[in-house]
């Protein structure tokens, strides 16, 4: 899966400023001393002034580069004044609102019916990280984690796919002003091996996670709809719907699973307005109510909609419902040896549960 | 739009003209202006190092040739004159 | 595929030759991309001064001692032939 | 007014420890941060050129320079001494 950051500290981009606009020739541009930056260049820029930080670079793309300002003639800039790079400084890499999945072109993914839960919406161990082309960007590794793996890490058109090429990487002028924080990006050159899929493997960064997302939003998760919220593994706020929980047996294939399920169910008319997120976590195991150090995989589904009202959460019902038929039925075939479903909708006062074990011979 | 363009067009040409940092097909060029200049300065203790090479010992070199070359000069004029003595001595001799 | 390949391997190219301005610890750093140049380039009236020391002066100073040293080169080469000569004649002097 | 000066003076005294990129008058000035360098760096196959002039060369130039005056100024010694030789030589002819 590829995901690419989508801040940049680039030159021309508007908000990176503290104005909300580019420096014009007359003004007086202030990077902040002790500010590590690296800022790309794209174009020509006649300045009067620049201060530049004690430690940071300006990559120049063809044809930019920066002239002196003769005073003469500066159309859309009579006042001129202090124009300040804003603080990059504390991006962190595992900011859910930061990322955006996209194809291996680095065009962007159309969202469609599937979504992630918000720990998955951070590059996770066997993806593929993409900062694009022509930009420049820092961003903070802070983490729980010594190491952050990663299947490969594309900067500014180039990817790096192997340990050695990413360790090359890190030895250049820029790395050390692109990243930052505790957090060591490791690049394993590996995708997932198991087709039953893999772990996200970002639980440990959890708090950080909700912490920064909620941050992004204002602190606090909305008011949920229903009353008893679910609570799915990996998502940083209660959502109203239903989930399953899926034990699996060797024989289960993740992606061919989920092309089933959005093939067979999820694109049927009646669930236009469903979203859907599935993947393998990692279900703290408890006995005696004691939570275990161990942990068990299982693949979760989450199924949200767009039904308002006491309707919320009726047509995820309704599709978990469908699910757990064909696991019913198929799931021998499917590698599926159990599942359970919960259900929060707007007319349910409590969280009803489900449940569908195989017998196994 | 036309004026846009116009106005662009316009602007390159201002900048154009004025001394400038570009860079040009990965090359880092330095271009000063029709009349005005490109500067580097450093403060007392600071260096202007070019690939290792110090800029200030380089010009201090290069003057200390430079005043190094004129003392040969005033040399190389003794001996020019020397050479006129060698030959007057040389007829003399031959006719002794 | 691979002309996917190609892009990619010539995106890397670009990558490396993009020259960058950098600052460290407070020292003024300008790389010119790998394999790329570095480039003054002087107006008739503009300079390129590093320190008050111009740089296309610099260059022409270097340029005039390169050609008076040839000058005295050629004149130490006589004053060479005429040290023969005064050999010969103390010789002569001493026989007579 | 003293004030206002004051605040001028303190301002660039707090700025001076960032590099900086500045126009004067229209010339394009770079600023190492204060007692810090400026370099120019390329990598083993780049050229630092100025004005069609190729820098690495220049250098090896003047380092060529020096080494040949050392070796005329060696020459122009023993010249001196010839000097000397043709003025005992000439005495000697004016006692014949």
């Amino acid at each position: 899966v590829y995901k690419q950051w989508i801040p940049n500290t680039n030159f021309e981009t508007a908000s990176n400023w503290d104005k909300g606009r580019v420096p014009c020739a007359r003004d007086v541009v202030h990077f902040e001393k002790d500010k590590v930056v690296s800022v790309f260049v794209r174009s020509p820029y006649a300045l009067t002034d620049m201060y530049l930080p004690l430690n940071g670079e300006f990559v120049l793309a063809a044809g930019a580069g920066f002239a002196a300002f003769d005073g003469s003639w500066d159309p859309g800039c009579d006042s001129g004044g202090t124009v300040r790079f804003t603080d990059a400084e504390q991006r962190s890499w595992f900011d859910p609102t930061l990322w955006q999945d996209v194809f291996s072109s680095g065009e962007l993914k159309p969202s469609g019916r599937m979504f992630s839960v918000d720990e998955e919406r951070i590059p996770c161990h066997y993806d593929d990280v993409i900062f694009p082309a022509e930009t420049s960007f820092r961003v903070n590794t802070d983490s729980s984690q010594q190491v952050i793996h990663l299947r490969s890490i594309s900067v500014m058109g180039q990817e790096l796919s192997t340990p050695e090429a990413w360790a090359g990487y890190l030895q250049g002028p820029s790395a050390l002003l692109q990243f930052h924080g505790n957090g060591t990006l490791q690049v394993t050159g590996t995708g997932c091996p198991d087709k039953s899929g893999c772990a996200c493997g970002n639980a440990p960064d959890g708090p950080r996670i909700c912490a920064a997302l909620l941050r992004a939003s204002g602190k606090q998760c909305p008011v949920p709809v229903c009353q008893s919220p679910l609570q799915p593994l990996g998502h940083c706020c209660g959502v109203c719907g239903a989930t399953i929980n899926l034990d699996f047996t060797p024989d289960f294939d993740l992606q061919k699973y989920q092309d089933r399920l959005v093939q067979e169910l999820l694109s049927q008319p009646k669930y236009t307005g469903v979203q859907m997120a599935i993947s393998k976590v990692h279900k703290a195991q408890t006995f005696l109510g004691i939570v275990s150090r161990s942990s068990t995989p299982l693949i979760q589904i989450v199924l949200i909609d767009d039904r308002a009202g006491a309707q919320t959460g009726t047509a995820a019902e309704q599709l978990a419902g469908d699910i757990m038929e064909d696991v019913a039925q198929h799931g021998e075939a499917l590698g599926i040896s159990s599942g359970k479903m919960e259900v929060a909708t707007g007319s349910t006062f409590s969280r009803q549960r489900g449940s569908h074990t195989l017998s196994r011979i | 739009e036309l004026n846009h363009h116009e106005n662009k067009r316009q602007k390159r040409t201002t900048y154009d003209e004025q001394p400038r940092l570009s860079s040009e097909q990965g090359n880092l060029v330095f271009h000063a202006g029709s009349s005005k200049n490109i500067e580097f300065r450093t403060g007392p203790l600071g260096k202007v190092k070019i690939n290792e090479e110090d800029l200030a010992e380089l010009c201090s070199q290069v003057r200390e040739s430079h005043s190094e070359i004129q003392e040969l000069k005033k040399a190389s004029g003794a001996s020019q004159n020397m050479s006129q003595q060698v030959a007057l001595l040389t007829s003399k001799i031959m006719n002794l």
